[in-house]
């Protein structure tokens, strides 16, 4: 697909010193050199153009995938860098193919654009890229243009990662959170919580010690499956930040009905629920970076469920609730001890409850 | 308030300062353990024991005949249900 | 989970909810309707509205909301002296994280720590004092919160600092206690109260001796209650019960883990450490005598309001808030004219709507769904 | 162009408070009013689509500007904030809009991914959003997707903005970094290095005033005057980080060929003159934000040049120099004295000399 | 730009070039050549590499760039000494810009900054000073590097310090003077230099009297030469004329700056502030004798040596390294084995590569064009 | 070494502390003007003084005699070539 074919600079530069500075952000030999030796080399691919500030993709080979172009953005901040099921590489690959792939589009391309604080090891730095260059080839699209800025020490988190993708999307699928009808029922593909409680306690501030792991994963090709079994989805999105619940909250305001989930039916690891207790957290509130919520017409739920099913990343998917008629926008849950509560969108941020 | 949970304390970290460590569902972290020993009960004692855990203290052990009684007295009362519902639908029926 | 998933058992619930109306059919409503029962703690608020069990209870039986979340009885000047003692340079100001977004006349913590405050979350007053350990050259405040059942924690941690010669860490204090609250609200004129679900983690530590007056004097039946659903509509059904009966106990729903005598041990580190302060200030409540503890002078030098110079102001609460009203059962929340408008949790007005424990937060975040979905 | 017509959301979330803090990173309520509130109300525009995680763009629409897309990433990290001539916000999309630009394309859609410092004021996030919505509607591009993270008071310097950039490339048009010939005349649009020097002056550090101000310009509509005149301009590159020198020595790499330039030809202001003699900086390696380096073929120099004047932005073009057959990579100035010199890459940055 | 622009002046550069050439031919080529003459100075080097001068020159004239960069001179023990006083928590370190990619053992100043140490480039000692009256819970430090031409900019600012009180400043003291380094360069046997360029804005300080032992002793030629480029091309002429004739004198081609007596005010600050040191080490050159200055006993509050324990180590120049005899003139930079290769300006080996007005740097940045692109 | 450059000063700031401004190329900073004031030469009479500044310090006032005077002495080396020069030219013609 690539289109001006460029003689591919074989004579990448070598950094010569172990921890970045802010020379490494000054457009001179030494940023050449950081570019080259950690990034070009991880991503080597055949539209990645580092002597150009633009990668150049066949308009016709795009739309060979599809009628639509998705584009998506997304900075990345974790901390920590480094935790248990993922790291900040791995997430920003993801995160990104995630966004174009809950959409329906087909992820093709990324662009990654990093902010370096000065003083990070230069071995760290590779460890990421390593992790990026892994996940994206895991999820067949292809980093084709970047950036890095070196900030002075105090000025960033270690690294920032954007990364921006963009996707196709086949004729015929629709999927929006405008779309969800009464009726509809409401899937995830496993376990929540998962990331949202790693993260926490890989932090090390509550001093919690946890079993628990990040779910943090390439969700394409299950969505591929799932859309290859029922191209009629309604919504998808992953429940990112604000957890399910706040997923749930945006799909029922933009479609203008209230949906109603059982928590019998939604699946909590057993360490998230300890997590949860320990701190007075709701699970519906955690991140998660492996999951999804989807609505499907209440006839093609089986057919979905078994799609989910059959992938290794969808192996505990559950319809944990339906669409109804009910006021506009408003969620609830029945709760497992028989009553029935709302589940609003948090205002900020869950705190721990501990008084 | 006073957010409390039960746990289960799998190992005495420093017996002189009262820490030990508990497990909540597979979570541990360490607590101080002050409030639940006395001479009949020393920190070695308390490996295994059931504690109620507030912001980082085990405040009270647990009775399991109290909670046993407890659930008991539930248990009856669907049992006390289960009957009076066999005797309507026997009568019923 | 073991002693959790056994009190959260769906099939005893029901059983439990036709008792519970089997009771209230045995009720006289002439006398008492509704049957207004308050759970003094906010523990009890959040877990009646993260099971939605008011919907499951017989219309007839009204939960107010009392008192018992220490997050939201902060009044105003206190948050103030807070964001005072964070903004100092060379201190560290450790917390629970729900203290974070208690408005204060100014800011919260949580904005305080957005403007440069030295801000941290703890999960425990030890790791405080881990954190004072950690850096010498800071000065390590702990932001001591909460009822009985936290004082013990914080005398403990006070102790500690002490037997190390740990000299840069020492306490805010705004422990509180509830009978003298319980007591101000039981002598108001307008109380409408039939009976008390009482505090299940205070009990574990004070014992169940120190509510006998309310059984006694005022002739209101209590059961102290746990925190699990299944506690909470046990402990209705005994109150329940004492009403129908034309009885005003004190009952202990919560055996496993609260004894009448109350824990010995923490009741010692508490009166070593802490002495009663003449009153003390509740938001929504205003001033109530003997409510708060201060540290004793042997350990002045553990006490943040001793070592810091603070504002020290009573910030008096907006005139438009009805919390008072609310906390006596006179109003339900959504009766409040802020309710839900200027009064919101990102800019709560009064105290209820400051931590999710408060009734109005409570309220507005997971709904008293019967009545915000039009189910009656 | 937008494909899905979904009714706008026209009931914005409204922020409440003065101060950005964690609660606005959460997912939550505070979360969508910060963006509804700052970002959404200020790029409003039909492609928009808060409600998504992604934009969604007709490629047929897109086939109608040209056979390739161009796609590039950059972050924006500038320190201060707002500088004589220009603010990040702004910077954010000339930035972005003129990579997309040099390499022949019309620049379409932009994506914004920000990272916010807590404690920042939200009057000043809305002065940012504003420059960037009045900048991107006159360079005539859209913000179409976004994203927004907080992170802890230390965690950033007040804001980091990634913009990444997606434009077409009409058919013919080839410009790169390889394509230059011996012969062909190296062109700048104006004077160099203002950016650069009026950055490090409002920093303050050195306790230097002066009246530059930053070049920070879309050169977007330079660049179609300068191609509708020459369509068959090899190079084009905005001499951002790095200066003149580093594009100069990219160009003579990746071509294989030498360039002269001449120190006389060469546009530097008076002001940036004494800002580097007083610090011993070199205006070649200063960094420029509306400026760039153009090659073309010995006989189109006239009309390039004329095209380029022609314009606002081009009024004090010149001709600088030419490219030769000399020592591939080689970079060198006749100076104004009548020696010669090699301008180099950079290893690092430039530190003011003082001793 | 005033007394700037005019000596930049390129017609009056090829009158003078052609004027050199004249001269050149008067001289006797089988005594002298190369005629090698010396620039001490590192401001003359980096003039000549910016503006082209080496190749606008007869090919009988090598210039030998001296040994005036006081940053390239820095020796890895005193740059490690500087990392652990920057490393200390509560020290500001202060630096010129130049001076922070200055390898030590294990790092630069810019290494230590990235690593967490507060370093910040100041334009000024003054500005150190504003720091130090800013941060009154810091301790700030001025890295005081530099010749005769900076010392009294420090020493001023030392006496500020002190008619003010302000008790957290401090120099960390490595000036040097030239004086005794030419000498050390003359005495070397392999000496090859025909004449000199002498430092112009030392001479500004120090007037033209401490040059006359050149003269006199070891009969050499030295013009004391201005930094514009007609300055250096008019020096070397003046040179090369002493040289053709057979004298060897003082001369003061930059008397616009120059005065015979010097700066008295200036000396004076310095003579109150410093005294000699026995020795000072100069990376490339070794120790030598009363090269360098150190605060007077009566300053011992500023002095960061006293005031901070430093490793004071020292470490040799790597054995491969050939600085020595590059500044001698015995052999040029790109001569060096480790030119270019291990020795390089993101990883310098030697003095030379460090700074941009270093000889093997200036050769590495702007390059003998005439060498490097094969033009002779 | 010893980064140097002509600037004029354009006012006094603090006469005390010898503090003033010094504009170099329209770029303007604060400068200690120590070195260049003396009895005959108080503060107040340093502006309009061309100075050499270096590291935030004027170090010597440029003698605008001398600086004529080097100048003259090259523009005469140019006449003395062009009159060569000329010369030459005649004698060809
Ligand atoms: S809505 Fe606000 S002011 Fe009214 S009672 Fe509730 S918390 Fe108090
Ligand atoms: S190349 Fe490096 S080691 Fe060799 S003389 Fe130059 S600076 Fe010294
Ligand atoms: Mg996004
Ligand atoms: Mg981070
Ligand atoms: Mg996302
Ligand atoms: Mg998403
Ligand atoms: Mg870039
Ligand atoms: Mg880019
Ligand atoms: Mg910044
Ligand atoms: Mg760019
Ligand atoms: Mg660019
Ligand atoms: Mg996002």
């Amino acid at each position: 697909m690539s289109i001006v074919a460029r003689p591919k600079p074989r004579n990448l530069g070598k950094l010569m010193v172990s921890h970045v500075t802010v020379a490494h952000g000054g457009g001179g030999k030494a940023m050449k050199d950081l570019i080259d030796d950690v990034f070009v080399s991880a991503f080597d691919n055949d539209l990645l153009a580092p002597l150009e500030d633009q990668a150049r993709l066949d308009l016709a080979a795009l739309a060979r995938h599809g009628d639509r172009l998705a584009f998506t953005t997304d900075g990345y901040v974790v901390d920590p860098l480094f935790f248990p099921g993922g790291d900040i590489g791995k997430l920003a690959i993801c995160g990104t193919v995630n966004d174009l792939a809950v959409g329906g589009a087909v992820p093709l391309h990324l662009s990654c654009a990093v902010v370096i604080e000065e003083g990070m090891a230069v071995e760290t730095l590779r460890a990421i890229a390593r992790s990026m260059a892994a996940t994206a080839r895991a999820a067949g699209v292809s980093i084709v243009t970047g950036d890095t800025k070196v900030v002075p020490r105090g000025a960033c988190d270690k690294i920032f990662i954007t990364t921006t993708g963009i996707g196709v999307i086949r004729p015929g699928l629709e999927i929006g959170a405008d779309r969800a009808r009464p009726g509809d029922i409401v899937l995830v593909n496993g376990r929540l919580g998962d990331h949202g409680a790693a993260i926490l306690c890989a932090r090390g501030d509550m001093a919690l010690q946890s079993p628990v792991e990040s779910d943090c994963a390439d969700l394409s090709g299950l969505i591929a499956a799932l859309l290859a079994a029922v191209p009629g989805v309604r919504f998808m999105r992953d429940a990112t930040r604000g957890g399910i619940a706040t997923v749930l909250n945006e799909l029922a305001a933009a479609s203008r009905v209230a949906i109603e989930i059982d928590e019998t039916a939604t699946p909590i690891d057993e360490g998230v629920r300890g997590f949860c207790e320990i701190l007075g957290l709701d699970p519906l509130y955690l991140a998660n970076e492996g999951k999804i919520v989807i609505a499907v017409a209440p006839e093609d739920a089986a057919v979905a469920l078994a799609a989910l099913r059959a992938h290794p990343l969808g192996r505990d998917a559950c319809a944990i609730g339906k669409v109804t008629a009910g006021e506009a926008g408003r969620v609830s849950m029945n709760t497992l001890f028989g009553g029935r509560r709302i589940v609003d969108m948090l205002v900020g941020e869950q705190l721990p409850r501990i008084c | 308030m006073c957010l409390g949970i039960p746990g289960r304390i799998v190992s005495i970290d420093d017996a002189e300062n009262r820490l030990a460590t508990v497990d909540v569902g597979g979570v541990r972290r360490q607590i101080n353990i002050a409030c639940i020993v006395d001479a009949e009960h020393p920190p070695e004692a308390c490996v295994g024991d059931w504690v109620l855990v507030h912001v980082g203290f085990a405040m009270s052990r647990i009775d399991e005949a109290q909670a046993a009684e407890t659930l008991r007295i539930l248990a009856e009362l669907g049992e006390a249900e289960s009957e009076i519902e066999a005797m309507r639908m026997t009568a019923a029926s | 989970m073991k002693y959790v998933d056994e009190f959260r058992d769906r099939e005893k619930a029901e059983a439990l909810i036709r008792e519970i109306n089997t009771v209230v059919a045995g009720i006289d409503l002439a006398r008492h309707r509704p049957i207004n029962i308050m759970e003094v703690c906010g523990g009890h608020t959040h877990s009646i509205f993260r099971y939605g069990l008011e919907g499951m209870l017989p219309k007839e039986i009204e939960l107010i909301h009392g008192p018992g979340c220490p997050v939201c009885v902060l009044p105003m000047g206190r948050v103030d002296d807070c964001v005072a003692i964070a903004e100092r340079p060379e201190v560290i100001f450790t917390t629970f994280g729900d203290a974070m977004r208690v408005p204060g006349s100014k800011k919260s913590l949580m904005q305080a720590k957005a403007a440069g405050a030295d801000v941290r979350m703890v999960y425990s007053p030890m790791d405080a004092l881990a954190l004072a350990r950690k850096n010498p050259g800071r000065e390590v405040v702990f932001f001591a919160l909460g009822f009985e059942t936290t004082m013990p924690s914080t005398a403990l941690t006070v102790l500690q600092a002490e037997a190390e010669g740990v000299r840069n860490f020492s306490l805010f204090c705004n422990h509180i206690t509830i009978v003298p609250t319980i007591k101000a609200i039981l002598d108001s004129p307008d109380l409408q109260l039939d009976g008390f679900l009482g505090p299940g983690h205070v009990s574990m530590v004070t014992g169940t001796a120190p509510y006998q007056f309310i059984a006694r004097h005022y002739r209101r039946p209590l059961v102290v209650a746990g925190f699990e659903p299944l506690d909470i509509l046990q402990s209705i059904w005994m109150v329940l019960k004492q009403i129908r009966d034309g009885r005003a106990e004190v009952e202990n729903q919560y055996a496993r883990i609260v004894s009448d005598a109350g824990n010995a041990a923490a009741l010692a580190a508490v009166g070593r450490v802490y002495e009663l302060r003449e009153f003390f200030e509740w938001r929504g409540l205003g001033s109530i005598d003997h409510s708060g503890v201060r540290l004793r002078a042997a350990y002045a030098h553990f006490d943040a309001e001793k070592r810091f110079a603070i504002p020290n102001v009573t910030i008096a609460d907006p005139s438009s808030c009805q919390c008072g009203e609310v906390l006596k059962g006179v109003i339900k929340p959504w009766q409040c004219k802020m309710f839900g408008g200027a009064c919101n949790p990102e800019t709560p007005l009064g105290a209820l709507m400051v931590s999710s424990e408060g009734a109005c937060a409570a309220h507005y975040q997971y709904g008293g769904v019967q009545r915000r979905m039009g189910v009656a």
